[in-house]
């Protein structure tokens, strides 16, 4: 394997950006911005650099490692920090490096007024580093500490605007929910330890051939729920709905382009785990496609524009994680939708932030309507990522999601055919949300304040929303053209033979999916661009509404299963504390103290009680001789 | 022989007077029925070859400690009886099991006592005499506690001086000068003197204030001790008309 | 008849003991015949003399062993030695308590309240009476662990008993206490050696012999059953316990520690606890040691009842020298442990113990001698709160005494408590081990409560002031601080000295 | 050179040096503990570098008679545990003080004495690591409560006497225990060849499992007061609410990890057989630790209690590493003691500050603080994420150690322990959330951010944080071959990968 | 004669005399019972001395008596004292110290 030792910089200069900034303070409000972007885009030139040096060599001499220093040595527990970077990894870097010096420069408009900017900035900075972190260690444990980053900029970013409560609890939230997940990462880690005695990729890549299929189900199932908490998959996925309290970049950055998908990149990453373990592959594609469904429908009945797109990241996260259930077959594939995910949905956020930014940071979509007239650049790339989206032919999603439906299809039996449909009818709920989402904002009649129309966001916001939307359009196209993506990542996989059983020919799969996503569209266009939509949402609903409102009540469970009992538990143990544990110690000092005080009633005072006392002991000392002397 | 009439007669009787001292009222009855007790135990040690003992028991101890025990009883009143009525709560079956079980287990257990070997007897100790003998273990083996009981003895007249004697701080006025202060007081009204206690041919006892010309008690006719302590009878009872003169006549 | 055999008496062995009674003697006579004026500075200065040429003579004597000092009436040897040392340091320092001003009563025979009593407080008086009976008192304690037959230990019980009933009753504040306590203290202690004396006439009885080495011959090769030996044993220990103030014979020490005048109290609270357990030890380990399997199993009973009895009341007392006199009877638990081990250790163990116990506890009833109110002294805990931020010199002299007590580590009591406990121990006697950690905790919670009420609480409005503290009573505090410490750290010294010559000659 | 008598005797001769002082002279009162404890520091650092890292003797030995009759020797030494230790406790020392630069005003007594009273316990701190006789530990382990009581109770605040009464009694009675102990293996070692106290005698005495597994008890419950574990802690949420910030990092810093030292130094070198028989219960114990002392933080209202119910729950970490037996837990155990001396200090010094500015412990006062006071907020954030063993941060790397080193031996106690890292994210979270964000709590809008000396004071201690968190290897290097060296006595091996391996 | 029977009686008294100074308030007749107890124990002495065969018994018992005599005065001293302090020879009256 080759070694660069330049590695490192992709990590250090944001992170010493986020330094910079953070140390500097107030000194810094004026350039600190820039600093940053620059760090950011120093770090994408570093990524791009290093992608076409790989490039020019041979598939099984592309990655690059770099060796720092060793981290934790303990006995047989020896851990180096060390970089790798491999073909999946130069696909996450150059996403979160260019996505990311992307947002920069758009935050750079939309925080103007924000006088925390330069604090914005540093935690941004500070994001990039760790998520570079995430992709580049060269064994679970750097992951984890790339993994755990990201959740703590995530915290802070989330919470950007903590002086307003409800953001600071969604931030927390955030945190406790990754947390969950992050403690499925450390079973992991240790469960691996115990039986391979590494927690490096290759060396537990190397090791997992002679462990145990109950060994790797196990780790492969941890993995599973780090996965879940970091990319909002079932049952963690609570957190990202509340996640949308940060500024809108922030939501494109890292609840829809990178750190979301981190899930995906660890079970893309530990494909060697899963392939070996088809219990934990199952659960991989089961959780996949309930979150897929489960955040389809949430979207579509979200009035919120950045939570309807929360909701849609989380369903198309979905996506990811049941391709990458499906084996071998799936992984590019999940990786290729991550990477289309990556710009149109970014490109939707900002396009969404943009809109908040023109109407003075209205969020409820019911407010909006007929925007188009005043946005009409934000219209223009906003509809380019719902054209990617819905997966219209040819643009980026058509390529990435068909592929994964019919994957889904093809992946065998009665499996195949559930799976594929569940990912078609998502399908179907995803062109419904998202052409909702559309014609609330963008169609129909004004429902905005007429006095405060409107207006177009500045250049420096068009221009990352501008390059997203070309990205939209074109990355489909230009990862799939000749399996390009398929082949790049090909080294890191176990080969597969093509596909599964072809229960259906391939084109048949795509007509199907623009059929049903022709269906959801035309069934938004009827519900919304028909009729006027009134700017409250409608109380008289059913049932099915109210709890897709609800967000199909995870709250509600969390809050009864875990919160309230929880909370209940605490109140027990402190009472707990106070009464038996410290009640038994302070028993004991007062029965001590009483028992003093009554002992002491046996000084009367009286001579004649005094004699008593010791005639008592003079009887029983003779009474215990007459005993032994029997 | 004579011993055993000697021991049956005189221990129950002992023991009985023991007992005596524990139930009678008066201090003074409890005084002298120890006294008994102990020249019952005078008798014991003659007839157990004891000859020295016996008598300074009847010395030492019925002569001098008890007197002094009878002295102090006359000091503190020796009328002043005892109720035997219990104020301790609990005390007295305390103390009446503890009698029995404490008797109980020391007869017992005497009773089970053995020394392994014959009583020897004293005729060989005493072969010289009971006195000589005890005097030549009091004066060579014994020299040194014997001149230690000296100490004790200094201690119990140092102590008994410090806590009874009273140093005279300025020396007593003489009669002169007591007549002289008499004079000079300012008013002659006890110029003569200070009358003296009783009423006349009723009652003269110390604690009865004399009566004035005009029928009121003068207290200045008792003793300032009696007076601060209270001990002052109201006259006004003996006077005529206040006491039952009927005759009773005997039958 | 036998010849009569002329005593010898070996002076020089003896002179610890005759130096003290000539100073008492002399006291006595300064009493008779020196004017008042005088008698003050005459009593302290033959009183301290004294002691100091006994002290001399003591150290003279270190390394003599005698069974014949005075015909077999007496043994000196090195406990005896050390424990006759011990008890002359202690009784310098309560002399220089005594010495000092305003704790005896100024006419002891005036009735409580009279006009004689005032006047004679006007006069500035005091009863210097006190100072032969220290002498007296201490004589008998001198004689009292080394006395080697049942009358010469009977007679010195006496002689150091009678002095303290009736310096008990010298204060001079609160009279009617004091009498109090030397009537209980004499009722009581009469009572006692009545018990003592019928132990000794069994032991008389079983052994034939009054002499220690009869009685432990006796126990050795003894015909017959050993009721007689029982019976004697259980008496005379309840004589000997009544002194060191073991439960359930410990009633009257609370009482009498109150009562008494504070220097009295920690002459007999400190000495007379070395004297009795002396003649413990004595007689334990020489006499009985044989018999060990009758007596064991009750001191160790009496020593647990003890130690927790003691450590639990002391807890409730609101009283600083009855917490005291609790506390002391606490320590006699643990001092029985000394006893109950029964080797070389458990000895050198309980002499180092009694020294240093005793001599803090000298240091302790110092400082309460020192804190008053124009009413005498102040013995209520409560107001004593807030004393160490007035003064807090004397306030952490106190404090050094109590963490003493509570064996805390780098004093004099943690090393006592530690050598004696292990002592124990090896002895298999665990449960006695057990027991007396386990009071010791709850003994620190007592202590620790007079720190706190020292340190942490403000005082009270009417203030108590301490008084500037005599050059005496100083020398007493300040020498007791610093053996504590002393001690505590560097115990080596002393270790080394007792456990050198601490064997018990027959 | 003897080191361990020096650094020992530096801060002895600094208290006495300030006791000369008159009262007035307060301001070099603190300028001279300062100074003292920065020469300690400097003196610590100066014997660790000379430490022979991979030496698994004890090192920088001294001995000297003490008590002759007893054969009790002042003896010292240290392997690589003892040295991080003595280390963590002279590089904490200085920043107490100078963090607690005023705290002194408030209290009972003069600021003279609260500097004499600190200095003691450095020496005390430092004995009760060095010493290697039972006896002198007992000595210094008792001893160095009597300057904690007094700083409790003589500079805190609120129910201060009670609270350091509770604190003094709760270990008294402990070491009472432990004192009981000692008196046996005392004896059993004067029947077994002459008494000693020296460890390396003791620990090769014969006794029968039930003296052993008793004399173990005695000393264990000493030392689980101490740490405190559960459920032998109430005494330390009281002390550590009442004492002042600097006084509870020492308590919490240095006091408490006596007790887990002596787990370690102690408990398994003197009694192996018993260690094994107690394994189980005292990992169960450990659980409970850290589960409760979790949830009581999640409970807390008062934010010096809250820290000290963390501070529960993290010593069931220790505690549960050190039982583990692998080399992994044990290195890690130590590992977590020195990092939790310092993110202990920085919470503790933090909220000292928050507390001292705002005059209340109560949560709940607080709010908003990070628009207000931003640096103040940031060091407590980082503390409190140092807390919660975030990646990147020095707590993570001992967690970790502890937990993959037990989840080798016992894998569902290791399961049970991770639970803690949810627990923790909440209860650092929930103070953040209401401390240092949401609206500006009124009467907070004027609070003082940070000034210099207090920079000055947290600085070496986030920087201590940080860089241990990225690279722990000095602290490693120098505990590894101690700790691998207690797993060896102990007759322990690493359990092997079950499959694979390289 | 059996001397034991001595021993009975003396061993009666002694009970007597120990239940009379729990039973007796006046503080003179409680010294008189402990002066009972010490007679008792005399006997004691007497009778073993006779049993033993030596003289040891009988020294005991005469400087049992000196010593008690000697007792009696410092005892009627104090019980005098607090008499002349409280006119009352109770002992249950002396019972300010307690507790």
């Amino acid at each position: 394997m080759l070694v660069n030792n330049g590695l490192v910089y992709l990590i250090a200069l944001p992170l010493f950006g986020a330094a910079v900034l953070l140390l500097a303070g107030r000194r810094a409000d004026r350039w600190g911005h820039l600093l940053a972007t620059a760090f950011s885009g120093m770090s994408f030139v570093l990524g791009a650099v290093q992608f076409y040096q790989m490039l020019g060599r041979s598939p099984e001499n592309r990655s690059v490692s770099q060796k720092l220093f060793n981290w934790i040595s303990v006995g047989s527990f020896n851990v180096d920090a060390g970089l790798l970077v491999d073909q999946l990894s130069i696909c996450f870097v150059l996403l979160i490096t260019g996505v990311g010096t992307l947002i920069h420069i758009y935050s750079i408009a939309y925080m103007d007024h924000d006088k925390d900017r330069r604090r914005f900035f540093a935690y941004l900075n500070f994001f990039i580093a760790a998520m570079l972190l995430l992709v580049m260690g060269d064994s679970y444990l750097n992951l984890y500490v790339g993994w755990e980053g990201v959740g703590l900029a995530s915290y802070l970013l989330i919470g950007f605007w903590n002086q307003k409560p409800a953001y600071a609890t969604a931030s927390k939230k955030a945190f406790i929910a990754n947390r969950v997940g992050d403690m499925g990462l450390s079973f992991a880690i240790m469960i691996a330890f115990a039986t391979m005695g590494t927690v490096s990729f290759s060396g537990v890549k190397e090791a997992a051939e002679g462990t145990s299929q109950g060994a790797l189900t196990a780790i492969g199932i941890m993995l599973l729920l780090a996965a879940t908490g970091k990319s909002a998959q079932f049952p963690l996925q609570a957190w990202l709905g509340d996640a949308m309290a940060g500024p809108t970049p922030v939501s494109a950055l890292i609840h829809a382009a990178t750190m979301v998908t981190a899930g995906v990149y660890l079970i893309t990453r530990s494909n060697f785990i899963f392939d070996a373990a088809p219990t934990a592959q199952l659960l991989v594609v089961i959780i996949g496609a309930i979150t897929l469904l489960f955040g389809a429908i949430i979207g579509t009945a979200k009035d919120d524009i950045k939570k309807a797109l929360a909701a849609s990241t989380m369903s198309q996260i979905g996506y990811m994680v049941l391709a990458t259930g499906l084996g071998p077959v799936g992984y590019a594939f999940a990786i290729m939708h991550l990477l289309t995910h990556g710009f149109f949905k970014a490109g939707m956020f900002l396009g969404a932030g943009s809109v908040m930014h023109g109407t003075g940071d209205e969020v409820n979509m019911r407010k909006f309507g007929g925007i188009r007239h005043f946005m009409p650049v934000t219209f223009a790339t906003f509809g380019l990522g719902y054209l990617a989206i819905l997966g219209v032919p040819p643009f980026a999603g058509f390529y990435s999601k068909d592929k994964i439906i019919e994957t889904a299809f093809y992946s065998g039996g009665i499996k195949g055919i559930i799976i594929g449909s569940v990912a078609l009818f998502g399908a179907a709920l995803t062109a419904f949300y998202m052409s909702r989402l559309m014609i609330l904002t963008f169609a129909g009649t004004p429902r905005y304040d007429i006095n405060h129309p409107p207006h177009e966001s500045s250049f420096l916001m068009l221009l990352p929303m501008g390059i997203l939307a070309i990205g939209s359009v074109t990355s489909g196209f230009l990862l799939a053209r000749g399996d390009a993506l398929v082949h790049w990542l090909s080294p890191l996989f176990e080969a597969h033979e093509g596909h599964g059983e072809e229960i259906l020919p391939p084109v048949v799969i795509s007509l199907m999916a623009l059929g049903v996503v022709i269906l959801g569209a035309a069934f938004a266009w009827f519900k919304y661009g028909r009729n006027p939509v009134s700017d409250t949402a409608p109380t008289e609903v059913s049932v099915f509404t109210r709890i897709a409102r609800r967000d199909l009540l995870q709250d509600d469970f969390n809050e009864s299963v875990f919160m309230r009992p929880g909370q209940a538990l605490t109140r027990l143990l402190v009472k707990t504390d106070e009464v038996v544990v410290d009640g038994t110690v302070r028993g004991v000092a007062s029965a001590t103290l009483e028992s003093g005080a009554a002992l002491r009633s046996t000084q009367t005072g009286f001579v004649r009680s005094y004699a008593a006392l010791i005639v008592i002991g003079a009887i029983a000392l003779i009474a215990a001789i007459w005993a032994v002397t029997l | 022989m004579p011993e055993s009439i000697l021991f049956w007669i005189m221990a129950p009787l002992a023991v009985l007077a023991a007992l005596g001292m524990l139930l009678v009222k008066k201090a003074v009855h409890s005084a002298l029925l120890l006294a008994w007790v102990m020249i019952t135990l005078a008798f014991f040690y003659i007839a157990q070859g004891a000859l020295f003992l016996g008598i300074v028991q009847v010395v030492v101890y019925t002569g001098a400690v008890m007197m002094l025990f009878l002295f102090i009883l006359m000091l503190v009143g020796v009328d002043a009886s005892d109720s035997l009525t219990e104020t301790i709560r609990g005390l007295r079956p305390i103390a009446i099991t503890a009698a029995l079980g404490f008797g109980g287990l020391m007869v017992s257990l005497i009773g089970r006592a053995s020394l392994g070997r014959e009583p020897i007897g004293l005729e060989t100790a005493n072969a010289a005499g009971n006195v000589q003998g005890l005097a030549q273990l009091l004066f060579s083996t014994y020299v040194w506690p014997f001149e230690v009981v000296s100490a004790l003895l200094i201690t119990a007249a140092l102590g008994a001086m410090v806590l009874a004697h009273h140093q005279r701080e300025v020396a007593r006025p003489t009669q002169r000068e007591l007549s002289e202060q008499r004079f000079r007081s300012g008013s002659l009204a006890t110029a003569a003197g200070l009358p003296g206690p009783g009423v006349f041919a009723r009652h003269n006892a110390v604690d009865v204030p004399a009566l004035l010309p005009d029928g009121s008690p003068a207290p200045a006719s008792i003793s300032e001790t009696l007076r601060t302590r209270g001990d002052m009878i109201d006259s006004s009872q003996f006077q005529l008309d206040q006491i039952n003169t009927e005759v009773v006549e005997e039958k | 008849m036998s010849e009569f055999i002329s005593p010898v008496l070996s002076y020089s062995l003896l002179s610890p003991i005759l130096v003290v009674f000539a100073g008492a003697i002399v006291g006595v006579l300064i009493e008779a015949f020196a004017s008042k004026s005088i008698r003050p500075i005459a009593q302290i200065s033959v009183a301290i003399g004294t002691l100091v040429l006994s002290l001399v003579q003591v150290w003279r004597i270190r390394n003599s062993g005698s069974t014949t000092a005075a015909m077999g009436s007496v043994i000196i040897d090195g406990p005896g030695v050390l424990l006759q040392a011990s008890i002359l340091i202690i009784a310098i320092l309560a002399v220089f308590l005594i010495a000092d001003t305003e704790n005896f009563a100024a006419a002891a025979a005036a009735i409580p309240g009279s006009p004689e009593e005032r006047e004679s407080i006007a006069r500035g008086q005091q009863v210097t009476e006190v100072f032969p009976l220290t002498l007296f008192a201490v004589a008998g304690m001198l004689l009292f662990p080394v006395a080697s037959d049942l009358i010469t230990l009977f007679v010195a019980l006496e002689v150091l008993s009678l002095p303290l009933y009736l310096m008990a009753g010298l204060s001079r504040r609160r009279r009617l206490l004091s009498q109090e306590s030397a009537l209980k203290y004499f009722l009581l202690g009469a009572f006692s050696s009545a018990f003592f004396l019928f132990g000794a006439a069994y032991l008389y009885g079983y052994s034939g012999s009054v002499s220690f080495d009869g009685i432990r011959n006796a126990v050795i090769g003894g015909t017959g059953n050993d009721v007689f030996l029982l019976i004697g044993i259980a008496f005379l220990s309840i004589g000997l316990l009544f002194k060191v103030g073991a439960v359930p014979f410990h009633a009257w020490s609370p009482d009498v520690y109150q009562g008494a005048p504070t220097p009295v109290t920690a002459f007999m609270a400190a000495a007379t606890k070395v004297a009795a357990f002396g003649a413990m030890l004595r007689i334990y380990y020489t006499s009985f040691a044989n018999a060990e399997w009758s007596w064991r199993p009750l001191l160790v009973g009496i020593a647990i009842i003890t130690m927790v009895f003691g450590s639990l009341v002391a807890i409730a007392q609101r009283d600083v020298k009855r917490m005291l006199a609790y506390s002391s009877i606490a320590h006699a638990g643990f001092l029985l442990t000394g006893v109950i081990a029964l080797n070389k250790a458990g000895l050198d163990a309980s002499i180092y113990y009694l020294f240093a116990y005793g001599v803090a506890t000298v240091g302790a009833f110092a400082v309460v001698t020192l804190v008053r109110d124009s009413a005498g002294e102040v013995t209520d805990l409560n107001r004593w709160a807030g004393l160490g931020k007035r003064s807090p010199w004397v306030a952490t002299s106190f404090a050094t005494f109590l963490l003493a007590f509570a064996g805390i580590p780098l004093t004099s009591g943690f090393i006592g408590k530690f050598s004696i406990f292990s002592a124990a121990y090896e002895s298999g006697s665990t449960a006695v081990v057990i027991a007396g950690v386990l009071s010791s905790a709850i003994a620190a919670f007592f202590y620790i409560r007079v720190i706190v009420l020292m340190f942490f609480s403000d005082p009270l409005e009417d203030a108590t002031s301490v008084v500037i503290p005599s050059a005496l009573t100083r020398i007493t505090v300040l020498f007791s601080v610093a053996i504590t410490i002393f001690l505590g750290v560097f115990p080596s010294p002393l270790l080394d000295f007792i456990s050198n010559i601490a064997i018990f000659i027959r | 050179m003897n080191y361990l008598t020096l650094i020992m005797a530096i801060p002895l001769f600094g208290a006495g040096f300030i006791a000369t002082l008159p009262q007035t002279k307060s301001l070099l009162a603190k300028q001279l503990a300062l100074a003292t404890t920065l020469i300690a520091a400097v003196a610590t650092i100066l014997m660790t570098i000379k430490f022979e890292r991979s030496n698994t003797a004890l090192q920088f030995i001294e001995s000297y008679d003490w008590i002759k009759a007893f054969g009790i020797k002042y003896a010292v030494g240290v392997d690589g545990i003892a040295l991080v230790l003595i280390l963590m406790t002279a590089l904490l020392a200085p920043i107490v003080v100078l963090a607690g630069w005023n705290e002194s005003e408030g209290g009972r007594w003069s600021t003279k004495t609260f500097y004499i009273l600190i200095l003691i316990l450095q020496t005390m701190s430092f004995g009760v690591f060095a010493a290697t006789d039972v006896f002198l530990f007992y000595v210094f382990f008792e001893a160095m409560l009597v300057p904690v009581y007094f700083l409790i109770g003589g500079y805190g605040s609120g129910e201060r006497s009670a609270a350091a009464v509770k604190f003094l009694l709760y270990s008294l009675f402990g070491g009472l225990l432990m004192l009981a102990s000692i008196i046996a293996l005392y004896v059993i070692s004067g029947e077994q060849g002459g008494h000693t106290f020296n460890i390396a005698a003791l620990s090769e005495l014969e006794m029968s499992s039930t003296t052993q597994n008793l004399l173990f008890l005695g000393f264990f419950i000493a030392f689980a007061i101490k740490a405190p574990l559960f459920p032998f802690h109430t005494w330390l949420p009281d002390a550590a609410k009442s004492a002042t910030p600097g006084t509870s990092v020492l308590l919490l810093g240095v006091l408490d990890k006596v007790g887990t030292f002596g787990m370690i130094r102690y408990c398994l070198a003197l009694f192996p057989e018993a260690t094994k028989t107690f394994t189980p219960l005292i990992i169960t114990l450990s659980l409970i630790s850290i589960v409760y002392g979790a949830f009581l933080a999640i409970g807390a209202k008062d934010i010096k209690r809250l820290i000290a119910y963390t501070s529960i729950s993290h010593f069931g970490f220790i505690t549960l590493g050190i039982f583990a037996m692998t080399t992994q837990g044990h290195s890690g155990a130590t590992l977590y003691m020195f990092n939790h001396g310092f993110s202990t200090a920085a919470l503790f010094l933090v909220a000292g500050w928050m507390i001292s500015r705002r005059g209340s412990s109560t949560i709940a006062d607080f709010g908003g603080l990070q628009r207000v006071t931003p640096i103040m907020a940031w060091t407590f954030f980082i503390a409190g994420l140092s807390s919660l063993a975030l990646p990147g941060l020095s707590s993570f790397v001992s967690e970790f150690l502890v937990l993959v080193g037990t989840f080798t031996r016992y894998p569902v106690a290791a399961v049970i322990a991770t639970f803690g890292i949810v627990l923790a994210a909440l209860y650092i979270l929930i103070p953040v959330q209401r401390a240092l964000h949401g609206p500006t709590t009124p009467g907070n809008e004027n609070l003082a951010d940070l000034n210099l000396r207090e920079k000055v004071a947290i600085a070496p201690v986030i920087a201590v944080i940080v860089l241990l968190g990225f690279y722990p290897a000095p602290a490693l290097n120098i505990i590894n071959p101690a700790a691998a060296h207690v797993i060896t006595q102990m007759g322990f091996i690493d359990p092997a990968p079950t499959h694979g391996g390289k | 004669m059996n001397p034991t029977n001595y021993l009975y009686v003396s061993a009666l008294l002694f009970t007597i005399g120990a239940i009379g100074v729990v039973m007796r308030r006046n503080a003179i007749v409680v010294f008189m019972c402990i002066e009972l107890m010490l007679n008792a124990a005399n006997l004691s002495f007497v009778t073993f001395a006779r049993i033993n065969g030596n003289l040891d018994g009988q020294v005991v018992a005469f400087f049992t008596m000196v010593v008690a005599a000697c007792e009696v005065v410092v005892g009627l001293a104090i019980i005098v004292t607090i008499y002349r302090s409280r006119r009352s020879a109770s002992v249950d009256d002396a019972s300010l110290l307690k507790r």
